[in-house]
């Protein structure tokens, strides 16, 4: 697995949902070499941000050399924002493929996100073999984003929204217990409470569980030690209760991390 | 035109003046697959502690203008898996390795040096400036006195030379240099961190776990050379210049201004090519500005 | 919703808390061109001595990442042009005036401020912390004895409320804080700028004639949050926090870390409208989160 | 004079020899208020960068709302280096018009520019009444730059170079000894040696000049005191022997200044 610098360009970019952007970048090498469930490290062109912005996959076109970002800018100034004004023909430094991605070897299988955390299941959804599920949770209506995708791309799709103005009024769990057949395996990606949700869920279950996980990054290939979590045994290589997001994530079997 | 980067520190040699910052290059492997550690001068391990330390809670980092804050609180996995595992890949390289030591006492700190007395290990950089440790860091690196103290207890224990790191958190710091002179520091590197904060005015909290962090990055450059300058004035001792370094041009400034060596740190986070093509284009100026020797730069600006 | 943007300092009403940071708004006339000065809560003058200053030679600029270097050396065209031509003029507006007193000895600052016994001025702010100069600067700034000294012999004579003006190039700040507030100060500013240096590597040389400057912009606000943060749990004077303001949501930061109010210096200089809008983004905060009264955010980061 | 901070957007920009380029700005306020000998800052899209860039006005077409600026990149890493690669399309604030500007009610003037102080005189020659000459010092053949431009908009064109590649080898105070007439007026732009050598020239022949200066600025506006130059008298502003550049100049009778 290497990881590479690589200057992309942009392709093209617009906005799916108020605050949420589809980014299409070139970048052969990367793209070359990336798994579902990786990510990128973007980097802006603005020195005042020096930090990389950590980004998943959300579409791997390795044949055309083309990757696809969903993301959501966050807040006023801040470095998404940023990257929602670059334009077709933008140039911009990536870092990646980065982390271990997702196993994709799993018949039978859920895929579970929430909110900014459904991006990186798109791709996922393509690897998968046999018969594949896609549970998703939204805020509301008015902030749905790749719903069409999803449609293509899983078995079947299930949407829970917070105020009940699509799908069910509720969380991915609600919709988790609803399915008339349990999964053999979840992969999901969202935020911490759902992740802790899930974790409950499936341990009661005894389905067993991945989740990605979020951390702030600085290197981005394990050196730092900035993007920790807590693991549930002393870890290999940090000799203490520590996993790196980055390097030995996002991707976790959720018994090895204290969510 | 025949062009020499060599440089010397505590009478070893150094292929060129570039090395690593500490705590920012982990110990090599994970940038090895980026640089080639053996065009570097020397590659300076994370902190490493007589047992392993778990660190601070996350979020440990943080973006700020042109900089970042860091908390890790230095988590490393231990004297003992660093001469297993680490050293022995280090070794694999044509490059000088420098440990940095840190401790929660002047006890720990002596325990780690001693465990290193028989390693094969060129250098040992007292980190007695980290900021996000209350026991170990502060108190010791900002008091003259303390400084001096400790530098000599680990100087006596030393087999090999000692590297003393400043912090940039004092009031004069040619005070904290000339304590570790004074000690028995057989070279000088500074900066540390600057302690800085960051709050979300959303969340109305730090946005750090530990509250403070330690600010590094392009935005502190302008105080380290500063501080390079005056300690060059005030000290005997070589130094080696840190804080900011992004550029080779960057680090030809450390060294007009008095360092003998750099460490690039917070750059390898948005290059990890950096610290490799920083010693390419230190070579490239030498070239183009017609010095032979780099050492005529060392502290040429006056 | 009926919000509230006042804030008091030492018993005298803002009606916000933006006020500029002293040497990067004039006297105000000409960023009056940009900003309704009746929008701001202050102005705070460049340092006014007792007589004319020529300043440093120049180059008295130079940019740095995220931040820049200034050796302006206090140039002003002294007390009296204050008097005749610079108060005259901010008094046309309905905002508080702040005068920042500059001087080479204890007796130059005490003779500005006796010149200004009878002025309408609303506040002194004692600049003891510019690097720029030897005399006057950074001696006194940085020793918590001398602090106190020439903030009690200023506070005798002073006839407005005295703000005290503190370095960040102190090992502790609580320790200068606290000799101020002993010495009678009413409020206490913070932070001025840091020593730093840049050095062209082409004509190996300083950048600034001055050799060193003073490093202030979005780069050090960091270390002014901690700084501010630190001071506000050190002592029981209402602070101004200032280092690295350029938008509402910095002011926030620093006055959710403990000031009371802020001032808006380097980001005038990349955008002349900043402090108007600095004050209206306070406004707009209020009110998106609900917050009636500005006072409710004072330090409530602990 | 109103200054304002306007934003701008880049209508093209292309290099006119190798490190200067020529770039088309659209700010229709600034092109509206500004005369000859006037500057705005330049503000980048990068954070790390923070203070401006002044450039002088080569061109003013106020009524399409054009800006031309005439820049040298100055190194690597430099704001110029940066603003030479801003596209077409591309937003940047800038702040003006700046500045006094040259006096332009001399008939029988010279200009007389060195290097890349050149671009300032081309719009001036078109605001000065009656016969122009422009004495414009190179360093080489290989370097030149506008001189189309001028050769349109002055009556004669004379040019000397460093390295005698084109015109008389040496300098522009060269050129203005070998004039047939000597001008009536001098105003010019250039290396502050070059404006020496001017200062010294124009005191011996009783020529009035005018000097175009050079300073390093941060408000651009009069109000931080940076970038003073030093004065023969004392200034009623400052109250000592300093100038601002940006306020009181850039253009100065020579005799106002200490070069
Ligand atoms: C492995 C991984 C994959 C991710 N995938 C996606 C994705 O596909 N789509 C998406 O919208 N978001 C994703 N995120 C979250 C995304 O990284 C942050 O939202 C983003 O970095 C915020 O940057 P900013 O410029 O908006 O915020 P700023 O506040 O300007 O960022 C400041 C610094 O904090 C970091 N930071 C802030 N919030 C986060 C966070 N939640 N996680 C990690 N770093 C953070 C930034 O990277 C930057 O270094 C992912 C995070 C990780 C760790
Ligand atoms: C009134 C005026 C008009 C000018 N007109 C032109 C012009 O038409 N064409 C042109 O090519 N140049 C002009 N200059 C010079 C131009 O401003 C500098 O070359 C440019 O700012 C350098 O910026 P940089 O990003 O390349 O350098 P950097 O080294 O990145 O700049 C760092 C800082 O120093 C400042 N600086 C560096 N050199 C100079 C300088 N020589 N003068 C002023 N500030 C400097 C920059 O503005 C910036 O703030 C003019 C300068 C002034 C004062
Ligand atoms: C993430 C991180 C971890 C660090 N860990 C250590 C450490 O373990 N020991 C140490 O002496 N310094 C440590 N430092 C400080 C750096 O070695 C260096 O002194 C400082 O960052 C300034 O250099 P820079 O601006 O190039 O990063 C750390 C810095 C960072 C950013
Ligand atoms: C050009 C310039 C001139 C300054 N002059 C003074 C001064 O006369 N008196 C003073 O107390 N501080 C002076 N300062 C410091 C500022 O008031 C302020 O404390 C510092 O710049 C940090 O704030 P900032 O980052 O918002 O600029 C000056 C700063 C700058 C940049
Ligand atoms: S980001 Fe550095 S270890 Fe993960
Ligand atoms: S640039 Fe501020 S006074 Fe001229």
């Amino acid at each position: 697995m290497t990881k590479v610098r690589e200057r992309a360009s942009v392709l093209g970019q617009r906005a799916l949902c108020p605050g949420v952007y589809d980014l299409r970048l070139l970048a052969p090498q990367i793209a070359a070499a990336a798994r579902p469930g990786q990510f990128v490290n973007v980097f802006l062109n603005n020195g005042a941000h020096i930090l990389p912005r950590p980004i998943s996959l959300c579409g791997i076109d390795s044949e055309n050399g083309i990757l696809r970002l969903v993301y959501r800018v966050t807040r006023e100034g801040s470095g998404t924002e940023e990257l929602s004004r670059y334009t077709a023909g933008t140039e911009l430094l990536l870092l990646g493929p980065l982390g271990n991605g997702f196993p994709t070897a799993l018949d039978n299988a859920a895929v579970v996100g929430g909110g900014i955390g459904i991006p990186p299941l798109l791709e996922l959804l393509w690897a998968l073999p046999g018969k594949k599920t896609a549970l998703l949770g939204y805020r509301s209506k008015s902030q749905l984003f790749l719903l069409e995708d999803f449609a293509v791309a899983a078995d079947e799709v299930k949407i829970a929204t917070e105020d009940g103005s699509l799908g069910i009024r509720g969380n991915v769990v609600d919709l988790l217990r609803a399915l008339p057949e349990k999964p053999k395996a979840i992969l999901s990606c969202g935020p911490l409470p759902m992740l802790r949700a899930l974790k409950a869920y499936a341990a009661e279950e005894g389905i067993p569980l991945w989740v990605s996980m979020e951390e702030r990054m600085a290197c981005g290939i394990g050196a730092c030690l900035g993007c920790i979590t807590e693991s549930a045994e002393v870890d290999a290589h940090s000799n203490v209760k520590n996993k790196r997001v980055c390097a030995d994530g996002p991707v976790f079997r959720a018994e090895e991390v204290v969510l | 035109m025949n062009i020499s980067t060599e440089v010397s520190l505590a009478g070893i040699t150094l292929k060129n003046p570039v090395m690593t910052a500490s705590g920012t290059f982990g110990a090599g492997e994970e940038y090895s697959e980026f640089v080639d550690l053996n065009k570097l001068g020397a590659v300076v391990t994370k902190g490493v502690a007589a047992v392993p330390w778990a660190g601070n809670p996350t979020p440990r980092l943080a973006e700020t203008p042109g900089g970042m804050l860091n908390a890790i609180g230095l988590q490393n996995p231990g004297v003992d898996v660093f001469l297993e595992r680490d050293l022995p890949f280090l070794k694999r390289f044509d490059t000088r390795v420098v440990v940095n030591v840190c401790g929660h006492s002047e006890e720990e700190y002596v325990e780690v040096v001693e465990r290193l007395r028989e390693a094969p290990v060129d250098f040992l950089e007292l980190n007695i400036s980290c900021p996000n440790v209350k026991e170990g860091g502060i108190a010791f690196g900002t008091q003259a006195k303390a400084v001096e103290h400790i530098t000599r207890r680990v100087k006596e224990r030393a087999a090999q030379p000692l590297i003393v790191k400043l912090s940039p958190n004092v009031t004069d710091i040619t005070e904290t240099a000339r304590a570790a002179e004074a000690g028995g520091a057989d070279v000088l590197s500074l900066i540390n961190t600057l302690t800085g904060m960051k709050i979300d005015i959303m969340r109305r909290s730090f946005v750090l776990a530990n509250r403070t962090g330690g600010l590094s990055g392009p935005a502190v450059h302008p105080i380290a050379v500063r501080m390079v300058y005056d300690c060059a004035h005030a000290v005997k001792l070589p130094l080696i210049g840190m804080g900011g370094i992004s550029t080779a041009a960057d680090a030809i400034e450390m060294i007009l201004a008095g360092a003998t060596a750099v460490s690039v740190g917070t750059a390898n986070f948005y290059n990890p090519c950096v610290s490799e093509e920083v010693a390419a284009g230190i070579a490239a100026y030498l070239e183009q500005t017609g010095t032979e020797d780099i050492r005529e730069l060392i502290g040429a600006v006056r």
